[in-house]
């Protein structure tokens, strides 16, 4: 950590402060920060819709309820370009989602990280889908 | 830790050889004639429009020291910036997977985009544009989620910064294809499936009571540039707080094979001291351009909208205990 | 004198000659080969529109007062002859009884009321011009409604990676017509405001032949073998559009319907 | 009241007598496209009635004596003032003849009814028909003014019985001009300013699930006689009770330069027992059309349905 230069703590900072403003809309106008959630489920749809997609799971609960949850991720256009596409995640998939539930206290939350229960990454170029982009993550 | 590493694409010897090639390289031609600027082009890049304050006397990147940046900047992208503040954190929602902020900076390498004024900052506003954005701050403290209204463009899916015009960087989703027919240069857009059709015959503006999200733009090619004048903005574009006055011109190069070098003119005398200018490199892409249907699957908004009056139950019942 | 006699008889032909290519277009037995682009093919270049009612009802229709008692004659229907060949859309039965249902709940239901995406073959006959670039890989066409572009590839990019309103065209000439396969659509389009509907089974085969200079005859094959027992074709004329300094222009309509759409999330409501 | 004339001049001059002779075979002249010319501005109105009244009993004709003592008296009646004995019967009579132009002539042929065929001159219903007839006059009596859709077409200006099809004369502004085109035969029907566009190609009709107030017609030249035929009618019309299946013929043939005599045969098995025909002179008219916009000034319907609620407001 310490080796960053003054420029790259500079641009980290403009980095950091420019992010919320360039995503589709600031989470914290949607999702509420006092409710994390941790959602461990059976995947029932993927929207693959722009401006963000949409994962729909089936969530059992300790007496066996189950709820659906839909949980909100990024834009999709980016990913396809790293050769995900709408077979990279189906129905059936068991994910687990870390994220905070919308506001309005609807079934609802954003995917802040969305992994298989080995912890793998879900929305990586490279989830068996042997698409070009990043070099695969252990 | 989930750190996502991305192999930084390392600039070397290939940048400085593209900027000296710059002026011998003539574009080939379209069928009707015009230099060719056909293709799929993406403007992602990591130079922010302003210089940040710390490189305040530094106009350009020497070469040596574009590699190291950019491999700090992106790292620092994609560090998993879980956070205590909880409400950082739900900012900072997602992690790299889901940018495309570029990896590279402008091959230029200016350490801003703005080129005029020789500060790379956007000069002074003026008196009428400081109070048209303070007015616009306040309206957006004080009525955050009212209505649709008072989201931003991004977010009602009205228009996104991609699309402008200027067209400009953004966090994802920075392609665009040009199209040239006879008479006519075309850029779609990505995001949101704007299409900018440009005549290049002359033609007057649209009269002037006639005001459009992307206003309205006549073309003219001058040697291997492609000038694009617009005018007839609305006053709710607001291009980084403009009036409807807004003049843009905006200057289309094919530098070589994979470059554009795009420059634009921002004039706006009720709103800045001075015009100024930016120019952003355009680089070819073997991608496509993708549907990005945004206000079709916009959940986002009544989730807002919903968890804004779900906050005012709150603070009502609060307040009433 | 037998030159002058021999003069004559050739003038004679040749005039004749002249005089059949100045008859009007459709009176020649071919289709008039038309303007040509650089690389020899029809140049479709323009900006076009449809006149036909099909947007309101692609089968032949009387007309009829419209959902909107307040809009009155406004918001009537138009009377249309029908596009379909064959008169009747082949549905299958429980799809039919769907369509039925569409058009009982098509306020709620049509997305052209939310400024949706309105996909293909919709696009040709919504009732604004659409703008053809054409180039030799791709051709471009931007529509005036809702922003609504395609570009189609003349190199087939390989299945498209997810379904999308516009769905991937891939095009091709057949002679002097232009030939375009539509793929990739999602199942939330409709095809008028009629409920005419279909699956993400859905597949366009479109066709583009100019017919003389100023004209289109357009034709779309439409197949989906989850609502339909056959494919069906629709067939209408595009006629370009020769207004001066005739341009597209924007109909961003995404802001004519959040008062629709989320007037409700208000917090003062109009009528609440 | 329209029974009374007849018997008062029938007692007047009662002998039998034949029909008068048919015209001489009259050529009519050739548009630039080869149709015979039925062009011009032409009037359909008479005083014969559709069907024979019933006081006629089996006169199928008038003598020349008769129908020239019949028209006087008819219009010397339609001109008499006509104050009522009470104010009810005044209000019925509001207007006088000033205001209506139902011709001054009977037809030519001097016959008691417009209908020739069936010979009794009377509509031939079918007992479903006359079921039908019966209920919607009931219908009428017991919600005579309950809503906009209980008034007479003509009354709510969507359609007035001189454009039907059938094509009849009314009280007034019984004018059509008639144009013809390569192809086509148009005819411009003053009340209330419906075109029949008919084309002469025979293409197909619309497609039977297409209904429209004037149907849809298709027309062919037999000879020097226009034939129409017209289907695809709604079922709100109810040409005298038909159905929307009603198909009807009608035949124009200019008989001299000032008449064109237009027939028409109903054919509503539904309706009708069999099909039935009748034959009215247009006789030529100086014209011109003029605009009859009748909905942009319809005071009438607020004011019949606006009396109707105050009656029962106050009634209550």
């Amino acid at each position: 950590m310490r080796s960053i230069t003054k420029i790259g703590l500079a641009m980290g900072v403009a980095l950091l402060a420019a992010a919320p403003v360039w995503a589709h809309h600031a989470f914290a106008a949607e999702f509420d920060g006092k409710t994390p959630v941790k959602l461990q489920g059976t995947v029932t749809k993927m929207e693959w819709i722009n401006p963000h997609a949409w994962i729909h799971i089936d969530v059992k609960d300790k007496d066996g309820k189950v709820t659906n949850w839909m949980v909100e991720c990024g834009t999709p256009n980016t990913l396809l370009r790293r050769g995900v596409n709408k077979n990279s995640v189906t129905p059936g998939m068991e994910i687990v989602v870390d994220g905070y539930q919308a506001k309005d206290g609807s079934n609802k939350a954003n995917g802040r990280d969305v992994t298989f229960a080995d912890g793998r990454k879900v929305f990586l170029g490279n989830t068996g889908t042997g698409g070009p982009g990043d070099a695969p993550e252990k | 830790m989930k750190l996502r590493c991305v192999v930084v694409g390392v600039l070397t010897a290939v940048m400085a050889a593209s900027t000296a090639a710059q002026k011998t390289w003539t574009p080939p031609r379209t069928a009707d004639g015009q230099p060719d600027l056909e293709g799929v082009w993406s403007n992602a890049t990591i130079t922010p429009l302003e210089r940040p304050a710390d490189l305040a006397a530094k106009a350009f990147f020497a070469p040596s020291e574009v590699a190291a940046y950019e491999k700090r900047v992106v790292e620092n992208a994609n560090v998993d910036r879980r956070r205590s503040d909880i409400t950082a954190d739900v900012g900072l929602a997602y992690n790299e997977a889901w940018w495309d902020r570029g990896t590279h900076v402008v091959k230029t390498l200016r350490t801003s985009l703005i080129v005029d004024p020789a500060d790379g900052k956007i000069p002074a506003l003026t008196a009428e544009g400081e109070r048209r954005a303070a007015a616009v701050a306040e309206q957006r403290r004080l009525h955050p989620a009212d209505g649709p209204e008072d989201r931003g463009l991004t977010e009602r899916c009205i228009l996104w910064p991609t699309a402008g015009p200027p067209m400009m960087p953004s966090a994802y989703n920075n392609n665009y294809q040009i199209f040239q027919g006879p008479g006519y240069v075309a850029i779609m857009v990505e995001m949101i499936h704007d299409v900018r059709i440009i005549p290049l015959d002359g033609r007057p503006h649209l009269p002037p009571n006639v005001r459009q999200w992307l206003g309205d733009s006549r073309g003219h090619w001058e040697g291997n540039t492609l000038v694009v004048e617009t005018t007839n903005f609305t006053n709710k574009t607001r291009f980084r707080g403009s009036s409807e006055d807004l003049h843009l011109t905006e200057r289309f190069t094919r530098t070589d094979p994979d470059t554009i070098l795009y420059e634009y003119t921002v004039n706006d005398p009720a709103t800045w001291t001075k015009p100024w200018t930016a120019q952003v490199t355009m680089t070819k892409s073997d991608s496509r351009v993708y549907e990005y249907a945004c206000h079709e699957g916009n959940y986002g908004m009544v989730g807002m909208l919903e968890g804004a009056r779900a906050e005012e139950k709150n603070s009502a019942k609060a307040g009433a205990k | 004198m037998r030159d002058t006699f021999r003069n004559l008889i050739i003038g004679a032909a040749t005039v004749g000659m002249l005089a059949s290519a100045a008859l009007p277009a459709a009176a020649q037995a071919t289709i008039s080969r038309g303007p040509r682009t650089a690389d020899g093919k029809p140049n479709l270049n323009g900006i076009w529109q449809v006149l036909t009612e099909a947007n309101w009802d692609l089968q032949g229709h009387a007309a009829a007062a419209g959902p909107m008692i307040p809009l009155g004659a406004i918001g009537a229907m138009p009377p249309g002859q029908g596009v379909v060949e064959g008169e009747e859309i082949p549905y299958k039965p429980e799809a039919l009884a769907t369509k039925k249902a569409n058009f009982a709940n098509r306020l709620k239901l049509d997305p052209e009321v939310k400024c949706y995406l309105p996909g293909v073959p919709r696009a040709t006959y919504m009732p604004f011009p659409f703008q053809i670039v054409q180039t030799p890989q791709f051709i471009l066409i931007s529509y005036e409604y809702a922003n609504a572009a395609r570009t189609i590839y003349m190199k087939d990019p390989g299945p498209a990676p997810v379904d999308s309103w516009m769905g991937q065209s891939v095009g091709h000439w057949e002679g002097d017509t232009l030939v375009v396969d539509v793929t990739g659509f999602n199942d939330q389009s409709w095809f008028d405001r009629a409920g005419d509907y279909h699956t993400d089974a859905l597949h366009v085969v479109e066709r583009y032949t100019l017919h003389g200079a100023d004209t289109l005859m357009y034709e779309a094959t439409i197949e989906d073998k989850n609502v339909f027992t056959k494919p069906w074709k629709i067939s209408m004329p595009v006629y370009r559009r020769l207004e001066k300094n005739v341009q597209l222009m924007e109909f961003k309509c995404v802001e004519f319907v959040e008062e629709l759409m989320y007037g409700q999330y208000r917090k003062k409501p109009a009528n609440p | 009241m329209a029974k009374r004339f007849w018997i008062v001049t029938l007692i007047g001059a009662i002998c039998l007598a034949a029909p008068p002779p048919k015209p001489a075979n009259y050529v009519p002249p050739r548009t630039a496209d080869g149709q015979p010319d039925i062009q011009g501005v032409w009037n359909n109105a008479t005083l014969t009635p559709l069907e024979r009244p019933a006081a006629m009993g089996s006169k199928a004709f008038l003598t020349p004596a008769e129908a020239a003592a019949f028209e006087k008296a008819a219009v010397d009646s339609n001109n008499r003032d006509r104050r009522g004995a009470d104010a009810a019967s005044d209000v019925a009579g509001a207007y006088n003849q000033a205001w209506f132009d139902r011709g001054s002539k009977v037809v030519p042929t001097l016959r008691t009814s417009l209908i020739v065929d069936p010979d009794d001159g009377r509509i031939p219903y079918s007992a479903d028909g006359q079921k039908r007839m019966a209920a919607a006059a009931e219908y009428a009596r017991t919600h005579a003014l309950d809503s906009v859709e209980d008034l007479a077409l003509a009354d709510r200006c969507l359609l007035w019985a001189t454009a039907g099809p059938p094509m009849l004369p009314g009280p007034y502004n019984s004018n059509y001009q008639i144009f013809q085109a390569p192809g086509y035969v148009a005819i411009a029907i003053e009340m209330i300013h419906d075109v029949r566009i008919i084309p002469l190609d025979r293409r197909p009709h619309l497609p039977g699930s297409v209904r429209q107030w004037l149907g849809d017609s298709r027309g062919h030249w037999e000879g020097n006689t226009l034939v129409v035929e017209t289907t695809n009618f709604t079922d709100k019309s109810h040409f005298r009770g038909a159905t929307a299946n009603m198909r009807l013929t009608e035949r124009f043939t200019r008989t001299d330069a000032n008449t064109l005599t237009y027939d028409f045969t109903v054919d509503d098995p539904a309706t009708f027992s069999k099909p039935w025909t009748a034959s009215i002179p247009m006789t030529k008219a100086p014209g011109p059309i003029y605009e009859y916009a009748c909905h942009e000034g319809n005071y009438a319907v607020p004011g019949i349905l606006g009396g109707a609620r105050k009656q029962e407001a106050a009634a209550k």
